[in-house]
């Protein structure tokens, strides 16, 4: 199944993406958000190969995210999979579109952030507003989203969160979240609607 | 941790399970994930009351489990917040007809880790809400919009909260009184040594004997000034003064709850608020309701917070009303039904 | 005295006016000579109940006023015995029909003050017997004819006599019992830092972070002997060897109460309970009641006492008989009457 | 009255008294005693100037000391000064055996010493011994006996007070207390059977 592709290709993604992501969060916080991404996205790969899933495998990927997954991501990714396996199995078709934007908003109620303040959101909402969007090449567009998203978090002051602390020093470098979540959708791109746009770290928009 | 006096594997593990066989009556302890709850509750009670936070501000929040305060918990580790797993299974053994209101100290982890155990719950058809504790002056005026802290005022807002819903209010009322007993809260805290370092066996960090760090937390970090100790009868009407003019307009009936950080006596909690109450005398308040002890600490830390309460009509008597926990006192209150 | 949160004139004087007016529902105050009173008691106990001692071991005694456990206090200075007025004043004020009892920490100047109140006591007709506590096991070979302090037990043995005296037992039969509870009782403690010196700010002696003070009493005195601080897995199974060799022979129940010394956490007593308790268990005892706080501290010392009591016919149910006090736990009680 | 001529005696012998007595405490507690007892005499000399007494005063010495003066001593002195006073009230021709034996007795129950202990009852208990003994010069012979025992004290290790903590450190020296009571019965027999006997400060059995 396709769920299944797009979560394989982010664990690799990740895996290749560690120390890109470790460096992003020792400029801003505590160094760990490579760490804990690849750490859960590993369970969940274990998880999916132990019980021989065939389905998108999001729903291991919440359930992973939410209960084992430490640091202020790992729950929020969590929230994100939960919506996007449930939408998924509501409907595949408009399963992308709506579970992306119910993550977005589960993850604002959660994290009482805004877009602009330097957060995983300032990927994900981007993202989600070209799901949503009719017309074509919506999956490579919600990356390409993404990754400007991401990338344009190197020039925000965090109001949440750790990186709060650092004030301006973390200026300059993006925010990991939001490039975590850039990936994520990269590769969605790139199962969905291939050949792959340029990765996000490799292209600073 | 190595603490002296704490086992070095899962400390927070250990005191939890003394904890739980000390209150067997009282309370149930369940591991994994680690919550607790208490045995019984006013049977017209239908929405579930829960709480939690980090670990080393005992009594809170174990301590406060039982009829008429808590109906679970979720403890983290030292100075931590509880994961969102322990957090959604004191929720749904708490959860009444009415569903589950949340009481979270202002911490973004707190918050975070709460809101993902709410998202979870609504998932389940378990209705949420939650009451944002955010007491503390010294953050009042932070840059960032992470606000005031969530320090001493969680007791009066969990003791409140519990007789409220112990009348069987439902959870949109609860929430909006939770709201309103926060909002006229505020608390500030002084420290004249800091807590232990589990690392070192010092003080977390130095402060030379005549001076005060104004303006402490419950996390034994730092407060914003570090000022020349005044002498007790300065100290304490500019305490008074900068809390006053915080607080929101209301009633002049007033709480006043003066709660140790930890290594403070009761000699000196109990000066202290007979200088406090005279001082509020003076001005011409009226001190209804008090509460004096070490309830919200920050490990071992010396020094105090002095928290004001208004008193809108009605509250007094929830405040009085019985609660039967491991460390509500039960002194002034009329006997358990 | 000048402890950072201490008025510099009176503190003592401060903090009683503080806690009488925290408490007034339960205790009234008088200041010359200073004494205090519960408000309320049992209508059948006919003989008083009045202890006292220094102060800096609060909630010790004021604290354990009221109904269900003491009639009358008098606290001296910190650490200082009241005077033999201020013991005949409460004593005066709590002799019911049957007489007044004294509860007496065994230490010289408590003894001697409380002896002369019973001299004056007698001479104005008032029967008066002494029970006198002497639980501390560091202090049991002793050259001196002094014997063991008086320490976490007195705890014990005043809820224990509380709940025997509202039966109505007579002042003899009363004196009796607390003689047994006392024999069946003795504690132990340790400490990782002293209490802070009023002068300097800092601890009052020196202990190594490596180290412990072994056998400390409650008045921040050295122990006889300081060692290597052995993990609390070593340190907790030899203060169990050392109080069960050391209690008389009894019933196998027991009641254990793990009493901080002033800045411990509830983290660290609770983990602590746990582990004694475990231990006991494996031992094959019962430990049927427990008590866990701070509840005779020295000042702010780091460190704890364990008290083991083995339990006779009938005193378990005297344990959980109702006090309405300021400071005994309420949790597990039936409701008052 | 007779009584109260004892007690003016004593008020004027403890004053010149006092830095003898500070000595010894000092040897062997924290040298207090001679502070608290002069204060307090001091104390009840302006009481009974005061009310203008014409009993024996003995009443007011044993309030006094019982309700204001510090020190182990002290309230033990107000003992046995409010057991003489009653004695003396009942019968004072066996007023002063009895209220000795009165005030020994109540030394003992409360201060839980034995003779020997070296305490005030090393001087307090042979002097009531002399007193209760039939015959001529009892109370020439109570006070020799007390002084005798105050001096006794040199040569016993304390078991009971401040001293006991001092051990083998106050031998050689009296015990203040004890010779506190010495002076008290040498007042009384050169008050009730002059001339003076020899001082007990005076002269070392
Ligand atoms: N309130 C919030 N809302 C959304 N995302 C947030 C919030 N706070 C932090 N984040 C995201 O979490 C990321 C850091 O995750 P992680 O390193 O796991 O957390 P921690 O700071 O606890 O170590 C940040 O880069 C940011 O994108
Ligand atoms: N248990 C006791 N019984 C009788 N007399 C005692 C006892 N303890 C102390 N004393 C007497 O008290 C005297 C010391 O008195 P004082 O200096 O006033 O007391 P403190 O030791 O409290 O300073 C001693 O010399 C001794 O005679
Ligand atoms: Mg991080
Ligand atoms: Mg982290
Ligand atoms: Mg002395
Ligand atoms: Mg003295």
């Amino acid at each position: 199944m396709t769920g299944s592709s797009v979560l394989r290709r982010y664990v690799a993604a990740v895996a290749e993406a560690h120390a890109e992501l470790t460096r992003l969060d020792q400029a801003s916080g505590d160094g760990d958000f490579g760490d804990n991404l690849r750490a859960g996205l590993e369970r969940v790969a274990r998880e999916l190969d132990a019980t021989g899933s065939t389905g998108h495998g999001f729903e291991v990927a919440g359930r992973v995210f939410l209960d084992e997954v430490g640091g202020t991501s790992g729950p929020l990714f969590g929230l994100l999979f939960s919506e996007i396996a449930r939408a998924l199995d509501h409907d595949p078709a408009t399963g992308w579109a709506e579970g992306t934007a119910a993550g977005l908003a589960a993850i604002r109620r959660v994290g009482e952030a805004e877009p602009g303040d330097r957060t995983l959101l300032d990927a994900l909402a981007p993202a989600s507003a070209e799901l949503a969007r009719p017309g074509e090449g919506a999956f490579r567009r919600a990356a390409r989203a993404a990754a400007a998203g991401a990338h344009a978090t190197a020039t925000m002051r965090a109001r949440q969160g750790r990186a709060s602390y650092v004030g301006a020093r973390a200026l300059g470098v993006p925010d990991p979240g939001a490039m975590g979540i850039a990936l994520l959708f990269w590769c969605l791109a790139a199962v969905q609607d291939p050949p792959a746009p340029p990765s996000p770290l490799a292209h600073p928009t | 941790m190595s603490r002296p006096f704490l086992p070095g594997a899962d400390p927070v593990g250990a005191a939890l399970r003394g904890f739980a066989r000390a209150h067997a009556g009282l309370v149930e302890l369940s591991e994994d994930p680690v919550h607790l709850r208490a045995r019984e509750r006013d049977p017209r009670r239908s929405v579930g009351l829960v709480s939690g936070g980090g670990s080393g501000h005992e009594p809170l929040h174990a301590g406060f489990l039982g009829r008429g305060m808590l109906d679970a918990v979720a403890p983290g580790q030292v100075f931590a917040s509880p994961h969102n797993r322990q957090v959604l299974h004191a929720s749904r053994a708490a959860a009444g007809s009415g569903g589950v209101l949340h009481v979270v100290k202002n911490y973004t982890g707190d918050r975070i880790n709460f809101g993902i155990a709410a998202e979870r719950l609504r998932h389940e058809g378990i209705e949420v809400r939650r009451v944002l504790v955010d007491d503390d002056l010294a953050t009042d005026s932070e840059q960032t919009a992470t606000g005031r802290r969530g320090t001493g005022a969680t007791v009066v807002v969990e003791k409140l909260l519990g007789a409220a819903a112990d009348e069987g209010r439902g959870l949109d009322e609860l929430a909006d009184l939770g709201a309103a007993f926060a909002a006229a809260s505020r608390s500030l805290a002084v420290a004249a040594r800091a807590q232990t370092s589990p690392h070192t066996g010092s003080p977390a960090f130095d402060l030379g004997p005549a001076e005060l760090e104004y303006g402490v937390g419950i996390h034994g970090e730092r407060a914003a000034k570090t000022v020349d100790r005044p002498p007790l009868e300065e100290l304490l009407p500019r305490m008074v003064d900068e809390l006053l003019a915080a607080l929101p307009p209301g009633p002049d009936d007033l709480l006043v709850l003066v709660n140790g950080l930890g290594a403070t006596t009761q000699l000196e909690l109990y000066a202290i608020f007979e200088r406090v109450a005279a001082d509020l005398d003076a001005r011409g308040l009226d001190i209804r309701e008090s509460l004096v002890g070490t309830f919200v600490p920050a490990l071992d830390m010396a020094g105090f917070s002095l928290t004001l309460t208004r008193l809108h009509d009605g509250w007094s008597q929830w405040w009085r009303a019985p609660a039967r926990t491991p460390a509500f006192p039960c002194q002034d209150q009329e006997a358990i039904r």
